[in-house]
């Protein structure tokens, strides 16, 4: 049985289960509990040019079948993830994603050009951010801004590329596109959904940001939908982010499209759940007769 | 640090609002001031675990004491005798020992109570203060007054059992009667936390403090627990909860 | 104390809580098991000019705290309501709210005026429909066309008028402001999310119509942020829709920026749940000295 | 119909994946046909409620007759004697009599059976045709075997019971040997239904079919369970789920 699955030239993984950007840290805490081997690959928390204090607390809260987070994007910065933590992530059998992003194109490119050293299998950009040059604006939210910022990226590294959409636009197709056309090998569908809560004793927001971003199971029908149109739309292979918290969440993401999945919220409330659903996709595929996962991806039967 | 099914032995209010529960499960040794992330159902909702300090543990049972305070709590408190629920821990860094020549103050308010008895009975020695709004809020007097070795005082708001006024104020006062080293323990509310942490800066007193913070994980993967500190942001769940006083931010 | 709240001008409920479009049907199954006098107004069924017969089967399906639906707007047509259930609930003392949708300007402006009749209290159009005559965009995705239509419908009535916006846009604060210049007297926030659910056994789409809408608990931390970023930015009043279950989510709703909301699957649930948000929201109000609920209106305290 | 808490008295496998649940709470009489729609958790998570047809109800007492399926219907199994549900019902247009002199047939196949045997149980006259993969599927064969004044026959795929064979074949063998008005009851997968309805046809017999589909509310409010019929959608829940066959289009 082969449950490989290829992301980019150059990047296959040897299961399509990753960790997801920010629930995994850099991977050291989780590798006390289980052998990252066993993962297809793992997803690194975002990361910028300079270290980053992120917003005030409380950063979590959770909601009906999910949970907010305004964790502001607090990291260590990308010198000291690649002397501190890339040596040890190099240790396993599993391919290094880094996820990162900037205040502006040339942050993100001067990224991209640190990034590209050994170790590192692959970047995912998180264009969720506000382009501080222009207005303030997020970079995944208008199709031209994201396209340049994609096609500046792609000239500056010769790691696989993968673009990590924001979920709440009014065309997501149309932002797919852009980044494809950037240069993009990959898409990751998708990040947080924009969202906030209210504490009816106090009248205050529960988050210190005021808003976060909305993740787990409440999601996953929407994730599934964009996985879906996108990966009809775009050539390039779609990453499924979103809500999933077993192995049949997995097989519907690669009947709707993806060619591989990220594992997040749902590996706070249980850690160990990769294994498991690593295991319940090979007895799926076993009792179906499935050879490859291949067989899956895209297969969705359409009236 | 593990993830197991823990099987529910006993459930039952000590407290206005407060229930001790205890639970099978194995578990490696733990230090006080060190919690649990507590999974409250099989379903996604409630979806986030809850943080739980362990009260004791001793030969594959654990001992909680918690407050009712919200949802998670409702449910905990309506668990029976052979139901599961999912646990993972101990996690975090718990209290460091009081060192031989020191004397050892401990400190608790409100819903803090839990990892500075586990302390107090495991030291055996030194000076509890179980800080309250009133006589009913405070949960395993008995048990409490039973630690051999140890001096406990209540504090009650409305003097309704012990000292009448706050747990910092007979702080203030025991310390003044010590003379030689000392350490203070303290769990509970903020303003507390920050006023043991000021007196053992005024009395020269080493002061240990376990910190709450809303969390997801509670093992260091997500950064929810951020706490301000002179070494920049910490972990409450790895790093914590248990800090040096003295290395606390409190901000405003 | 004054639990009454004002929506355009001659269109004051007696409270905030509304029935939502669509799952309420036209009232009378509910009339079954409460007095409708009770709510603060009823919103019926999404109504077209001519019956429509909606979606294959199935048209729902459940999903982690919420569900989709996909009944393709199935309802009596214009004339059959008017004909039929308008006077039923002309019977009740409660404002009585015409949901209803089109496939051309021309038809939506055809359905105001039909609409322009003694016992309607207001007119909510739905504009989460796509435009047949603009290849198929859906006239809630792009702020001019959204624009033109309102304002075209403005022209056809007298009544107070109510725009509901898609959520699922890239700036839904534009969609807002172009909806109140086309002359909307108030908006609201938000129909359901486009999503889907995929059977892992048989590969299929769960809905006869592939996609559908997400509503319900899950839903909400969206639908709140949207309520309190568009009441910011809009000067007309904000009715909220969105996962609301409790009276708890009700004061939440109105202290981000909402004038009323409107209870849509929770009563699909719990068909008796009006009466007891109602008592709920009174009892709060009480227990806080609250007078009037414009006291809570947009008033929550942000740092 | 009525919204109201019922406590579970018992809960018991009857057959393969097949449970039998009373539950005491107050109804309305209700028609065989109807169903009720449950809630099974105080949570949101499931949310939607379950339709399940009555199968008995006396006295504040009522039985359900259930197949696990799913999420809903595993949740369900699951409840305790003690534990209490949220019950809408009875719910929809039940099973009309059969006139004075009209033989009555019943056929049920799969989870068709609750409906059939409920009102067979209230005619107390007639033929019951129960159709199934194997033995072990057939759920209370005693008791079907006990109502008096009711000819009971059982097919089963694999001949482990009754006769080899499926239920539209004994329903044809036996509507050959009956020489007066008849009207046949049917309930079970939908492949059954439109046979019945087709043999109906044939036979000259009428012809009430119990339906089943996806629903949201299941009190015509949603309109999420629409059925074809001669005269355009119709609700299940409301207009049915016992339908004149011969209205029904069948599609393809
Ligand atoms: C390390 C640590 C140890 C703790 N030990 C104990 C203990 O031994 N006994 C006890 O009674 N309480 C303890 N608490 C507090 C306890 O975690 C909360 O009271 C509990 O999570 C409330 O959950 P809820 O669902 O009832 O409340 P809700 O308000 O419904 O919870 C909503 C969310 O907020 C979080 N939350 C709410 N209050 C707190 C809080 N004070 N601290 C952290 N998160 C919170 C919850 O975990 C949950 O994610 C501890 C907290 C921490 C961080
Ligand atoms: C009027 C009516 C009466 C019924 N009476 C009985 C009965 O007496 N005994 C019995 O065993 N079954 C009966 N069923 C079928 C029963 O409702 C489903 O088997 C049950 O809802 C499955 O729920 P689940 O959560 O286990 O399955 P899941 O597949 O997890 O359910 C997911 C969703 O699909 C719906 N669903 C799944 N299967 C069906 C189905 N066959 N019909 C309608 N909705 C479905 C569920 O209600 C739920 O909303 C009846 C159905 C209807 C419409
Ligand atoms: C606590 C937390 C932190 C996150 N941090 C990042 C991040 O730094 N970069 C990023 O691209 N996505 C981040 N995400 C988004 C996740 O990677 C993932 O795309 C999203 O949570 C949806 O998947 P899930 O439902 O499986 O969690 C974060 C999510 C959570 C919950
Ligand atoms: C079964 C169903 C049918 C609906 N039909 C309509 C409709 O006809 N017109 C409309 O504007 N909204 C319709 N909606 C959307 C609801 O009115 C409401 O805005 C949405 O469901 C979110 O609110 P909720 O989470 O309270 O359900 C429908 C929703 C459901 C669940
Ligand atoms: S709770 Fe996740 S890092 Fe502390
Ligand atoms: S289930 Fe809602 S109309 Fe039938």
């Amino acid at each position: 049985m082969d449950i490989s699955t290829r992301l980019a030239p150059g990047l296959c993984l040897k299961n399509p289960i990753l960790s997801a950007s920010g629930t995994f840290a850099y991977g050291e805490e989780f590798a006390r509990m289980f052998d990252l081997s066993l993962l297809g690959g793992v997803v690194t928390k975002g990361l910028s040019l300079h270290p980053k204090e992120g917003n005030p607390t409380p950063r979590v809260c959770e909601t009906s079948c999910g949970m907010l987070n305004a964790i502001g994007l607090e990291n260590i910065g990308v010198d000291a993830f690649i002397a501190q933590k890339l040596p040890f992530l190099g240790t396993f059998d599993t391919e290094v994603v880094v996820n990162f992003f900037g205040t502006g194109e040339d942050e993100y490119a001067h990224m991209a050009q640190k990034l590209d050293i050994e170790g590192v299998s692959a970047i995912e950009m998180n264009v969720s951010c506000p382009n501080i040059k222009k207005g303030g604006i997020e970079f995944g939210k208008d199709p031209k801004i994201l396209n340049r910022l994609v096609a500046q990226v792609r000239q500056s590294t010769t790691k696989p590329l993968i673009v990590k959409l924001s979920p709440m636009v009014t065309h997501i197709g149309e932002m797919a596109l852009a980044a494809q056309e950037g240069g993009a090998d990959a898409l990751t569908c998708s990040n947080t959904f924009p969202a906030m809560a209210i504490d009816e004793n106090t009248w205050k927001p529960i988050l210190g940001n005021i808003t976060g971003g909305l993740s787990g199971p409440a999601v996953k029908p929407i994730a599934l939908r964009i996985v879906w149109e996108v990966s009809r739309q775009a050539a390039i292979p779609v990453i499924a982010s979103g809500g999933i918290t077993s192995w049949r969440d997995v097989v519907q993401f690669l009947l709707a499209g993806a060619s591989a999945v990220e594992i997040g919220s749902f590996s706070l409330r249980d850690p160990l759940c990769f294994g498991v659903i690593i295991q319940g996709l090979i007895r799926y595929m076993h009792d179906n007769s499935l050879e490859s996962i291949t067989e899956i991806i895209g297969k969705l039967r359409t009236p | 640090m593990k993830d197991c099914n823990a099987l529910v032995k006993d459930n039952r209010l000590v407290a206005q609002d407060t229930c001790l529960m205890t639970l099978a499960c194995e578990l490696s040794p733990f230090t006080p001031g060190q919690f649990l992330m507590l999974r409250l159902t099989g379903t996604c909702d409630p979806f986030l675990r809850r943080p739980l300090a362990v009260l004791s543990y001793r030969e594959g049972i654990v001992e909680i004491l918690y407050k009712v305070i919200g949802r998670g709590t409702s449910l905990l408190a309506g668990k029976k005798k052979g139901e599961e629920l999912s646990v993972l821990g101990p996690l975090g860094k718990g209290f460091s020992d009081p060192r031989p020549e020191e004397e050892a103050v401990y400190v608790a308010g409100g819903t803090g109570l839990p990892p500075i008895l586990a302390l107090a009975e495991r030291m055996g020695r030194g000076s509890l203060i179980i800080g309250a709004r009133t006589k009913d809020d405070i949960p395993l007097w008995e048990r409490m007054q039973n630690i051999g070795g140890v001096e406990v005082t209540a504090t009650t708001e409305d003097g309704s059992l012990g000292i009448r006024g706050m747990a910092t104020q007979a702080l203030n006062d025991l310390l003044k009667t010590v003379h030689k080293p000392c350490v203070i323990y303290a769990c509970g509310p903020t303003g507390m936390l920050k006023t043991a942490a000021s007196l053992a800066q005024v009395f020269g007193a080493r002061c240990e403090v376990s910190i709450e913070e809303r969390m997801a994980c509670g093992f260091g993967v997500c950064s929810a627990c951020a706490v301000r500190t002179t070494a920049g942001n910490q972990k409450v769940c790895t790093h914590g909860p248990v800090f040096d006083a003295s290395c606390i931010e409190w901000g405003i």
